[in-house]
């Protein structure tokens, strides 16, 4: 058993295991870009869209993985996010692919803020609905908005510079792969940061009891509200990526349908870890990619018995379980 | 000595019910004070409403002199009440250390750093080591609090508290669901606290009652109907009746 | 119901992978008053769930009254007459203090009710209120007036003294001494407050670390110093 | 005058549509604490059921209604026994995937079998046409819905409020460990009150069709619309349910009036102002 | 050698269904004109976008240009799909063939797409003159709160006001309205003689038709004029007899009395496996495949998008719809649209039967667009 572990022991195996995790981390992501790289290097595309969302699901597991929050409406930061990033290039012909993504950081930031003092409101099944009202709200003012944002036929008009100048976004998607990979190891190692800080503590003791947060003196809702606004920036990452990649920024990215495939994506890869939310979006795209071209068709059902099998095999999400087991399995041998 | 913590003429009804009535005391540094009374008396609304945690009908909570009925309940723990609770609110999936670890940061107004980990953080990781060898949960310091017992986890609430360092502490029956062996580090505990704090102490445990405070107060129907000294309080008839049972009969009254 | 025995033979249990319990064997029988002791975190509370049932069981057999009910779930057992108030109190939060009790009634009339009103006069003062409104030792009144509603033939009670005024305590502490004398319960109790167990208890087991560490008799407990030293941690009894 | 009290009764017409849709669902995610996305994934199983009984095999109306409660509850049982048994108590965020599963192999399955056409359920006679109300008409089948969810939330409102099956299920939600410990055998109360729950959506499937017409996508078009007048009334509250369903259909009704093309806008910024008003729902209770 | 060609619809989803009617059009050329062209092999390859997703379909494109190494791509039920898409056409030599997005503006986005479908412009223009020739002087437009249903009532307004009628209130309702009761309210107080309406296929056209039905519009005498979205095919029979009588405009109705179209139906009924499910998707998709074959018959089988395009640019011949040709300069299909009306086939199915043909109309879109 280890239940007396020894204290300074049991410090350091915690300090090394964050920063062995961090590395592998970091390691893992490489890894499988390089692989993906290899792979299908003929398919970046896919792979440039599984980093947007990536940026989104992490940006979702800020809120409901570390503090709780339920929401089927995280797109409204995602979409703001790519709406930034393509207003500025269509309508006021800023090209520069780093501007336009200071735009969507910004858009995104500034969305989240809001959906957060909206969305925190309430709790559990109320405080979903709030963030499903807010996503249709924005749904519909982009829509109505349509000489800004093209309504529903889309923004179209996006042409981002080449990065620096020489990188250009093309049809065989190199610059936007690139580019993507870069964002997506930057954030992921902040949000590596975030996570283990002060700040992160908090907000985890938060999503479990907040009163008791109170009675030590500190305002869940400050701190959730600043939350939000970093995930708003994640997402508007997300957002601004897909905007500059696909070139044109369509309705979708504001959905509820959107929020909700997130969503499943973060359970289904696992709550409240990073990696969780990467595995799950690797996963379920890789998979969804993969049965949809075999069988156009039919092949939500396939989806559905995924989403199933994960619930009755590895009910903490694909990520959340293995870790779990692996670590009774140190727990067991030590 | 003025006092660091006063109530006067607090009211609380629930529906019909008058849960606190009337209530005033004041409490200065240094006192050890315990608040008794039957169950369903009022006295943990009594510390929901000065905590902030419930808004009382009429009367007034001074801290420190300063009027702070209407400061919320986080501005009243930044002034330093503090409360535990009576029934175990910790966080499920954290381990002790971390626990207080939060607490301590909370304290020097470090929560909202974004980067770094207490873990890193040589000063608090002593802080948290001292308080927790304390109270005897060293050994269990990096365990999710889900997986140790009951008793331990009470340990660790008195823990999170102290680790807050109030001016005022209000203990919600502390000793509840500590085993006999444990109540031992608890006194300890609250001897080794700096000696102008305020304690106030609500607890059914007389033994631990009568060693720890000074001055008793006995709370019954949401009125004090008693408020003085240790070896007059078994002497009241209504008191006894009330409350204390056969227990004013015993000898365990050093 | 009358009182009936209670066989625990070698048993093992614990939370998933997490073993609590080793080897555990008991024997009460019909009205006996057994007393569990033991440090913080020791297995007390583990014991007693894995006897109602709700931890998880790795080894070992229990039987009720003779019948095995070592599989059975803890709906079954609660049917052969097992009762249990847990350390937790457990009471329905979104359910009034007068449906709390009907739960525990079982198949018995609803005039039933009056019983534990009788023995705890604050709820009935506080029936239509929400349990998670009662205070701390309102709702251990509630949660053991819940489980004794349904006439159980052998009772576990953990901790259920704890918040509770010390007039209560006593009137507690009496009627279930009266229950179990009258042949009506075999009662396991834990409690921390060794003294009013050791009142209480015709038998006393003591356990360290999931297992059984000391069996014997209130009067032989009082007297082995070293044993409530070093099992107990408390420096004598008075 | 007459365009007020002419909205008035679609308002109230189109709340209780709403309400005999989505009560099913406050069962499930109020009383169950299961968040039930596949709710709308019955009603349309009910639905197709109940336009295969009257449409191919031209059976009566009342036969095809009760064919589709029957028969649903028959399909649910098995669900319930291996799937939805693993899910109670989980966590909400678990719980929505597996319901999300359900509903995508349902539609999925739908579209494979029963094609992507929209399907029709034939009204009797008597429910066709429309009842004169004076100063205007309205559909008799309305009222039949009208009348439908009155009786509905009656009969729910008993059995929850009313009976020891209520009390217990109540017991067994709040804290099954608990109840089971004192004798409350809680997989044959969560069992039948699944199937009354499943019931009810295949019921609601059935009568509400002529607003939400049936075809594989229902399951989860509407989704959103049920989790709504649902959480927004106070889960597991019939008379929340109610409230909320007449208020929504009220204000979604009177905007789509005076402002169609804000019609959404009104529905959702009153949602939210409801929200912000009673977080917990219009009825819910405290926690 | 084989040819690919790279197919992107919804046929999955809430769309499923025209998706489906996407691969019966193709299905029912290949059955028909068999898969060959000179000794290259047409080969299908299918990816589905269920929702207008413009990156997923971007991404879905990239992905069959760059490693199926298709030569074409077609399809593309939503605009913004086809939007996505249009940058990249030219560095990767692919001509888009664009089976059903119907806004005006996709065509100008890059000279290597063609459309085989409509705009809704162009099905909804000529029934303004319909309206206007029934008498009807006041007409109140209600349409889905989205770009097409916006294209509809400003192309219905323009050709409305042009035949000199007034169109008095213009209301746009959300897409996801459920129940019309209340429009159909306004409808009434609003004293128009007539309404032109606009909705999606699919399921709300039901509950429209109904409402339009059930609140006593049809019984006073209000007329109805919509776009042929409004009663597809597919929709019919479970419109059933609330929808007799509806007057709509389009280019394509099943019933279409040609020898052509015979084949076509027949061939795409087998593909589908349910006649019922036919709808106008089909055509489009069968036409498509008409140009692209002509595009491989002009480059021999060879790779040159520019080519392809060019030599279907002015492009005539029969389809099933009837004589159709390619616009040079818009790329833009001009076509017939008819006026039909729902009526009972001799065998109890319900058809939208045509009643007049306003011939060879182009794409009034792009022109109100300028
Ligand atoms: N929210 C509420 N609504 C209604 N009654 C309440 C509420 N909260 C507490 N009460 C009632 O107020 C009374 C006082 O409760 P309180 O918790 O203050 O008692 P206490 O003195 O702490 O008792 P104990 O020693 O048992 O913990 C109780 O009878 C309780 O039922
Ligand atoms: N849910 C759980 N998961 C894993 N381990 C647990 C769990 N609950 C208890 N334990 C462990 O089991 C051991 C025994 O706990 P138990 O609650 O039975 O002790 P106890 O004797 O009742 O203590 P106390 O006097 O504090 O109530 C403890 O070491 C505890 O850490
Ligand atoms: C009316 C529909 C056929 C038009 C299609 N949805 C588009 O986006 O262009
Ligand atoms: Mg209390
Ligand atoms: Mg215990």
């Amino acid at each position: 058993m280890a239940l007396v572990m020894n204290n300074e022991n049991g410090r350091l195996q915690h300090r090394r295991g964050a920063i062995g995790r961090d590395l592998a981390g970091i390691a893992v992501i490489t890894a499988i870009a390089a692989i993906g790289y290899v792979a299908f290097p003929d398919n970046l595309a896919l792979l440039t869209r599984m980093m947007t969302i990536a940026l989104l699901v992490l940006s979702l597991d800020l809120v409901t993985g570390y503090c709780g929050v339920a929401t089927l409406g995280h797109a409204a930061l995602f979409g703001a996010g790519a709406y930034a990033a393509g207003i500025l290039s269509a309508h006021y012909g800023i090209n520069d692919p780093l501007l336009m993504m200071l735009a969507g950081i910004a858009g995104g930031a500034v969305a989240g803020l809001f959906c957060g003092v909206v969305i925190l409101r309430a709790h559990g099944l109320p405080q979903l609905v709030l963030s499903i009202a807010l996503i249709n709200l924005f749904h519909e003012f982009a829509n109505k908005a349509s000489s800004w944002t093209g309504g529903s036929d889309g923004l179209s008009g996006i042409a981002p510079d080449p990065i620096f100048g020489i990188f250009e976004f093309d049809l065989y998607g190199q610059t936007a792969f690139f580019f993507g990979m870069a964002l997506l190891l930057a954030v992921f190692m902040l949000l590596r940061l975030l996570v283990r800080s002060p700040f992160g503590m908090l907000c985890r003791a938060i999503k479990q009891d907040p009163l008791r947060v109170r009675a030590m003196g500190a305002s869940p809702k400050a701190a959730l509200i600043s939350m939000y606004g970093i995930s708003g920036a994640v997402a508007g990452i997300g957002g601004a990526l897909n905007a500059i990649s696909t070139q044109v920024v369509g309705l979708d990215s504001l959905s509820f349908t959107q929020s909700a495939e997130a969503l499943v994506m973060l359970v289904l890869g696992g709550t409240g870890s990073l990696f969780g939310a990467l595995s799950g979006t690797v996963v379920f795209m890789l998979f969804e990619d993969y049965v949809s071209a075999a069988n156009p068709f039919h092949w939500l059902t396939m989806v559905g018995a995924l989403l199933i099998a994960v619930v009755l095999f590895a009910p903490k999400g694909l990520y959340g379980t293995a870790a779990n087991f692996i670590g009774r399995r140190r727990e067991q041998h030590s | 000595m003025s006092p660091v913590f006063e109530v006067a003429n607090l009211k609380k009804a629930f529906g019909g019910l008058a849960v606190t009535n009337d209530v005033s005391l004041a409490m200065s540094p240094g006192d050890r004070v315990a608040l008794i009374g039957p169950n369903g008396a009022g006295k943990t609304t009594f510390v929901n409403l000065v905590t902030g945690n419930l808004s009382p009908d009429s009367g007034e909570v001074r801290l420190g002199g300063e009027v702070v009925t209407k400061v919320g309940a986080i501005g009243r723990v930044k002034r330093g009440l503090i409360r535990s609770f009576q029934v175990t609110r910790l966080f499920q999936d954290m381990t002790p250390a971390e626990h207080v670890g939060l607490a301590v940061l909370q304290r020097d107004g470090r929560t909202g750093r974004m980067f770094g980990n207490f873990l890193h953080m040589p000063d608090v990781m002593a802080e948290i080591g001292d308080l927790l060898e304390k109270l005897g949960l060293a050994a269990l310091m990096h365990r999710k609090v889900s997986e140790i017992a009951y008793g331990q986890q009470r340990l660790l609430e008195i823990a999170v508290a102290l680790a807050l360092k109030p001016k005022v502490l209000l203990l919600d029956e502390p000793a509840a669901g500590v085993p006999q062996s444990d109540t031992g580090r608890i006194e300890q505990a609250l001897a080794d606290l700096p000696a102008d704090l305020a304690v106030l102490m609500i607890e059914h445990d007389m033994d631990l009652v009568f060693r720890f405070a000074k001055r008793v107060i006995v709370l019954a129907s949401g009125a004090i109907i008693f408020d003085g000294l240790p070896e007059d309080v078994t002497k009241d008839a209504r008191v006894r009746e009330a409350y204390l049972g056969s227990y004013a009969n015993a000898s365990h009254i050093a | 119901m009358p009182a009936i025995s209670l066989e625990v033979e070698n048993l093992s249990a614990g939370y998933g992978p997490t073993r609590v319990l080793e080897g555990i064997s008991l024997s009460v029988p019909a009205g006996a008053r057994l007393a569990v002791l033991g440090r913080n975190g020791m297995g007390k509370t583990t014991l007693l769930a894995t006897l109602a049932g709700q931890t998880r069981r790795y080894e070992g057999q229990i039987r009720l009254g003779g019948s095995d009910v070592t599989t059975a779930p803890s709906a079954a057992r609660a049917h052969k007459g097992l009762g249990y108030v847990p350390q937790t109190r457990c009471i329905f939060p979104t359910l009034t203090v007068e449906e709390n009790l009907f739960v525990g009634l079982k198949t018995r009339p609803k005039t039933a009710l009056e019983e534990a009103y009788a023995m705890f006069p604050r709820l009935k003062e506080r029936r239509r209120n929400l349990g998670n409104q009662l205070s701390g030792g309102e709702q251990q009144m509630l949660s053991t007036a819940r489980t004794i509603l349904g006439r159980p033939s052998v009772l576990l009670l953990d901790e259920p003294l704890e918040g509770l005024a010390p007039v209560i305590c006593e009137e507690l502490m009496a009627a279930f001494t009266e229950l179990a004398q009258a042949g009506d319960m075999t009662i396991l109790l834990v409690e921390q407050r060794i003294q009013s167990a050791l009142d209480f208890a015709d038998q006393v087991v003591i356990l360290e670390r999931g297992r059984l560490a000391w069996t014997g008799t209130p009067e032989s407990l009082a007297r082995d110093h070293e044993t409530v030293e070093s099992l107990l941690g408390v420096g004598g009894l008075h | 005058m007459q365009t007020v009290f002419s909205i008035a009764v679609d308002a109230f017409a189109y709340g209780m549509v709403l309400f005999v849709i989505s009560i099913g669902l406050s069962v499930t995610m109020g009383l169950m604490r299961v968040v039930n996305l596949a709710h709308g994934a019955f009603a349309m199983i009910g639905g197709y059921i109940a336009s295969y009984a009257a449409r191919d095999l031209g059976l009566g109306y009342a036969v095809a209604v009760i064919a589709a409660v029957v028969i649903t509850i028959v399909i649910a049982i098995p669900l319930e026994r291996f799937l939805y048994r693993r899910i109670y108590g989980a966590p909400e965020l678990t719980q929505v995937l597996m319901t999300i599963g359900i509903t995508f192999c349902v539609i999925g399955l739908a579209n494979y079998g029963m094609g992507p056409t929209l399907k029709t359920i034939p009204l009797p006679a008597i429910l066709q046409g429309s009842a004169d109300l004076g100063f205007r008409t309205i559909p008799v089948h309305r009222l039949f819905v009208i009348f439908c969810g009155l009786a509905v939330a009656l009969a729910l409102w008993f059995a929850i409020d009313r009976t020891s099956f209520g009390v217990k299920l109540r017991a067994s939600v709040d804290d099954a460990a608990m109840a089971a410990a004192l004798g409350v055998r809680t997989e044959i109360i969560y069992a039948v009150s699944f199937a009354v729950a499943v019931g009810l959506a295949a019921f609601g499937g059935v009568v509400g069709a002529e607003l939400l017409p049936v075809e594989p996508y229902y399951a989860l078009r509407y989704m959103v619309t049920f989790l709504v007048v649902v959480s927004v009334g106070g889960a597991g509250s019939i008379p929340g349910a109610l409230i909320a369903c007449l208020l929504l259909g009220a204000i979604d009704t009177t905007g789509r009036y005076l402002m169609p093309e804000f019609g959404e806008f009104f529905f959702y910024l009153a949602v939210i102002a409801i929200i912000c008003v009673f977080p917990r729902g219009l009825a819910g209770r405290a926690k | 050698d084989t040819i690919k060609v790279g197919v992107i619809g919804p046929f999955s989803g809430p769309f499923a269904l025209q998706g489906k009617n996407f691969k019966a059009g193709i299905d029912a050329y290949m059955a028909v004109n068999g898969s060959k062209v000179g000794n290259d092999t047409i080969e299908i390859v299918y990816r589905d976008v269920p929702q207008a997703d413009p990156a997923q379909s971007k991404a879905l494109a990239q992905e069959l240009i760059v490693k199926e190494k298709v030569q074409y791509l077609a399809g593309f039920y939503f605009t913004p799909d086809a939007m996505a898409v249009t940058p990249i056409l030219k560095q990767g030599n692919v001509p888009m063939v664009i089976m059903n997005a119907a806004t005006s503006a996709i065509v100008t986005k890059s000279p290597l797409v063609v459309r085989t479908s409509f705009t809704t412009w162009q099905t909804s223009t000529p029934i303004a003159k319909v309206a206007f020739d029934a008498g009807v002087k006041k007409v109140i437009s209600v349409v889905s709160d989205y770009g097409p249903g916006i294209d509809a009532e400003n192309a219905f307004k323009t050709g409305f006001e042009k035949a000199g009628g007034q169109v008095v209130e213009a209301i746009r309702m959300p897409l996801a309205t459920k129940d019309f009761s209340p429009i159909m309210q306004r409808i009434k107080d609003s004293g128009a003689e007539g309404v032109f309406a606009f909705l999606p296929s699919g399921p709300t056209t039901l509950g429209f038709v109904k409402a339009y039905n059930e609140n006593g519009l049809k019984a006073a005498g209000i007329k109805f004029f919509a776009p042929g979205d409004l009663t597809q095919e597919s929709d019919l029979p479970a419109l059933g007899d609330a929808a007799l009588g509806i007057q709509t405009t389009f280019h394509y109705a099943v019933s279409h009395d040609s020898p052509e179209n015979k084949a076509f139906v027949e061939a795409a009924a087998k593909a589908i496996g349910n006649r019922a499910e036919l709808s106008f998707p089909s055509v489009s998709a069968y036409d498509g495949m008409y140009v692209i074959c002509k595009m491989i018959e002009a480059t021999g089988g060879k790779q040159d998008a520019e080519k392809a395009v060019d030599a279907v640019k002015g492009l005539a011949w029969v389809s099933p719809r009837g004589p159709v040709s390619i616009d040079p300069e818009s790329r833009h299909i001009t076509q017939n649209i008819y006026l039909r009306e729902v009526a009972k086939a001799a065998d109890g199915t319900y058809i939208n039967k045509e009643v007049q043909t306003f011939e060879k109309q182009g794409d009034p879109g792009l022109a109100a667009a300028k």
